[in-house]
């Protein structure tokens, strides 16, 4: 089995089937909406913050690839309950990884790096992050 | 095409001997764009190594014998087609662009507000967007044919809409890039004309599989891609009729396109010179014309023949595979076939099947609203060539079954 | 560049060693397009042979990496003008097509009846017919600015065009195809930006033989074709401002120029894409990056200081043949020298020339007003590119001597 | 010195530098426009039938190079006096000729065969002769 195989049968295809994230958070809550041009998947991140300003809740709802659906439900999994700054940091952390950076630490995570050699699909992999990194650093201009 | 054929043909394409993450390539994207022979790979080499010079205006050797080279792919095309004469044939990028040469230069000065142009719901967006401006730059209506469940023209809807007399263009494909299906253009054809409309279709897949004459169809305008017909990228062909393209004025201005130019006023040239207006594709026109030869050499009737019995045997064993549905059920249909896994994303079928080895499309096929039709977001696609083998398809089945195993 | 470099550079090209009747190739046809490096031509194989696919919408292999060398182009079509980002840059057939796309995106919809256009008296037809068919479509004005006896713009008359604040586009060329003469490009952009104008310099021959840097020139447009630059035909390069080209709507319709599509509505891509619709001069774009890179590994500065000597050389040794007269005295001008020889026709020139293995241009060089300013029909013309050497002006000081015994 | 030199040498310097029929009939003459786009070369040839209909009269104007001077006046030298039928049958031979067909019989026509290599000034060479055919016809669209 090849690393991108790994990693469907290791993580995209738990996360993709069941995703605990995909809800929405309703009325309220600060939204960004991300589009993929090349494969026209999208995606939209909500999220609340707690008194003490971290990610108190957070949710998705997507339309695209099993890839789009795992991450999505990873990266809310993996951000719940940061402060915005290490958010920000982990979002960052993430995309650079698949711009050929450095693997990040938590293995599940540094699984997509197998999609490094796939410019269309990593995409699908960074998209909610970069929704993410949106919401976070108050920049709503979502760059997809 | 019996199997000694097929390897002499697979032998004249280089790039069919590479690996993909050590596994040979299977290369089912041809639809999207067809990969290059040896005879064309040279054309352009030898032009570049030895004959090359810009031309029609250069009165030296290289300009002269480049122009000639040029200007025979323009014969090579009017045969291919079977153009009354090679005036008919300009050259443009690809079909994109021939298409909005027609929208433009038809479209905006030969159809008056109030008048329609009918396409149908199965068109490439190339053949809607263009359109879509148009209607928003000049009040010209557009109107859509629906198609059936089985992915055919709806005959009586298409007619119905060409009943009021106001479509002045019937701009339809000639071959669906998503279904397979290939019109009954001859029947649309006469029944837009006694509509009295005329009719450009998009030959884009269509002209790669079988014989084209122009003729014998009717019709009044017909564009294709160089890319899609072994040919280089960056050169397509628009046909017309002679008149028509007469009565069009030009698209693009510069050189080349002119008779005379004062500051107040310039004269265009004859067609097909009024609609190529700068240096055209020069390597690309000769590469073009070997492109034109290798299909002649094998002959659409060979080519036709072996691509309907793979098709056959591709929807065949693609569509034993569980889970798996077939859109596109036209009667008269070519070697497109598009595909979806349940519980399985086209994209990640994909990537699954590009690891080992096997290249297909998935996506919308520049097609949203066809997709729209069939409710879907995407397809996967596998879509054949000359070149393509019973073995390609038992390994895309292969393929298939092992991201089932994976996916669903 | 000394002579042991100029041989190792003309040994990058082999169509150089090609004879015509018999007598080495002496090719100073260059203006018109030049000769291709091997680099170019393997880039171009390569793809063929061993990376190709349709790009953008592919997730396999094949077209991953096509997508990724075609892209590279961008980038470096980005460094060579040093434009502000990789978006500004638009893939267009040649410079006739981004001059076009000009007229139509931003003169048919950013610029009002009553604004005029403003060129010169020294265009090439490209930039003069889009003009001309904006001012017949959408009464947008057309002026031009007159040149003076040297072949300078005539700068005071440039000025009093621009005085009622009417212009809102001045295009204009950067160097001139027939008469060599380099526009003083900064000064003229800061007149015409004082004046509320716009600037578009048609860089077709400009960007050949000297740096250009469109942040540092200030402009809005620059135009340029590949086929001069050493790449491949069917691909050319418009540079504009961002903000700019996100105001205009797009050009052409199709696939790949839309990020969504209904039949009632379609939604743009974002630049530079809203502006490439279709399937791309894939092919040639990858030839155009090995262009840019052959041309970045000579050095502009090599290259200009190279042609900036044969060109003296030229002048003195051309103009030294009785009844022979040259065409353009600009204080800055480039390798490009236009004449005419009492008693002998350009076109007679050109084909004796050709006999004797000489290639020069003869005609109106796309430029018919200015042959009319000059009070000329025709010239012939020499045009030098990095290759050239001293002793193929020697070739064709000997081969006009021999014309002028023959003809005069 | 090759066929294009000798060419230009023995028949196009003297026929260009005094060309005797480059002359206008003035009204009331027929007359046919010839325009070479590729060049931009142009020329009027214009005649006048005598009482049998053969060509009584006949002269040019032109603008271009010495090769349309010098086949122009040639042109009307050779076919002065010959009815339409000769005349018109006369201009066909010398275009077949450039278009790889035979050499035709008066030698000062046959050298012009050296153009065939050169499809743009062979253009140059024939344009004076389709002028002739239109007139000689009567189909007055000249195919320039
Ligand atoms: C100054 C100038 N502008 C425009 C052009 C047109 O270039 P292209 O024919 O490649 O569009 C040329 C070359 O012919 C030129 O020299
Ligand atoms: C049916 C159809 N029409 C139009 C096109 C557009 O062709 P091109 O991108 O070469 O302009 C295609 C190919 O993508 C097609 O399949």
């Amino acid at each position: 089995m090849n690393a991108v195989e790994s990693l469907y049968q290791s993580v995209i295809l738990k996360h993709s089937r069941a995703p605990r994230f995909r809800v929405e958070l309703g009325q309220g809550a600060a939204a960004c909406h991300c589009r993929n041009p090349l494969c026209g998947d999208d995606v939209t991140v909500q999220w609340r913050a707690g008194p003490a300003g971290a990610i108190a809740e957070i949710g998705f709802t997507a339309e695209g690839c099993a890839i789009l659906i795992a991450s999505s439900d990873l990266m809310a999994e993996s951000v719940l309950g940061l402060d915005r700054d290490r958010a920000l940091k982990k979002a960052r952390a993430f995309r650079a990884m698949l711009d050929d950076g450095p693997e990040i630490a938590e293995p599940t995570l540094a699984s997509f790096a197998a999609l490094r050699d796939y410019p269309a699909r990593k995409r699908c992999a960074t998209l909610p992050w970069q929704a993410l990194e949106s919401l976070m650093s108050g920049d709503m201009k979502c760059q997809s | 095409m019996n199997t000694p054929d097929l390897a002499a043909i697979r032998a004249q394409f280089p790039i069919l001997s590479e690996k993909i993450y050590g596994k040979d390539l299977v290369y089912l994207d041809n639809g999207a764009s067809a990969q290059k022979p040896r005879a064309v790979i040279d054309a352009m080499v030898h032009a570049m190594e030895h004959q090359y010079a810009n031309i029609h205006r250069g009165l030296h050797w290289m300009s002269e014998r480049t122009t000639d080279v040029y200007e025979q792919t323009r014969d090579l095309a009017a045969g291919l087609m079977n153009a009354a004469s090679r005036e008919e044939i300009i050259f443009v990028r690809n079909s994109t662009e021939a298409i909005n040469l027609v929208a433009h230069s038809f479209g905006r000065h030969l159809l008056k507000p109030g008048q329609a142009v009918l396409i149908s719901e199965m068109e490439h967006h190339s053949n809607i967007v263009p359109w879509q401006m148009l209607r928003d730059a000049c009040g010209i209506e557009l109107r859509v044919a629906p198609i059936t469940d089985d992915g055919e023209l709806d005959f009586p809807a298409f007619e119905a809409l060409l009943a009021d007399g106001k479509v002045g263009l019937v701009a339809i494909t000639h071959m669906s890039n998503v279904l397979g299906t290939y019109l009954p253009a001859e029947r649309v054809i006469q029944t837009a004309h006694a509509a009295g409309a005329l009719v450009l279709l998009d030959g884009s897949q269509a002209i790669v599989h079988r014989a084209v004459d122009v003729q014998t169809l009717g019709c009044d305008f017909y564009a294709w891609t160089g890319h899609k017909l072994y040919g280089p990228t960056g050169i397509g062909v628009l046909w017309g009729r002679k008149a028509l393209l007469e009565a069009m004025p030009p698209f693009l201005g510069g050189g080349d396109m002119i008779s005379s130019v004062t500051f107040a006023h310039s004269e265009w040239a004859r067609v097909p010179h009024k609609f190529e207006a700068g240096t055209p594709a020069i390597l690309e026109g000769i590469g073009l014309g070997a492109a034109i030869k290798f299909v002649q050499n094998l002959g659409y009737d060979a080519i036709a023949a072996h691509e309907a019995a793979l098709t056959e045997y591709g929807l065949a064993h693609i569509g034993e595979i569980p889970g798996l549905t077939i859109w596109g059920h036209a009667k008269d249909r070519g070697g497109v076939i598009s595909f979806t896994m349940d519980g399985a994303h086209p994209h990640d079928i994909a990537t699954l099947l590009d690891r080992q080895g096997i290249a297909v499309r998935a996506g919308h096929h520049c097609a949203e609203p066809l997709m729209r039709r069939l409710g879907l977001n995407a397809t996967a696609r596998a879509s054949f060539a000359a070149y393509t083998t019973y073995g390609e398809i038992d390994a895309l089945v292969a393929g298939l079954r092992r991201v089932r195993e994976f996916l669903a």
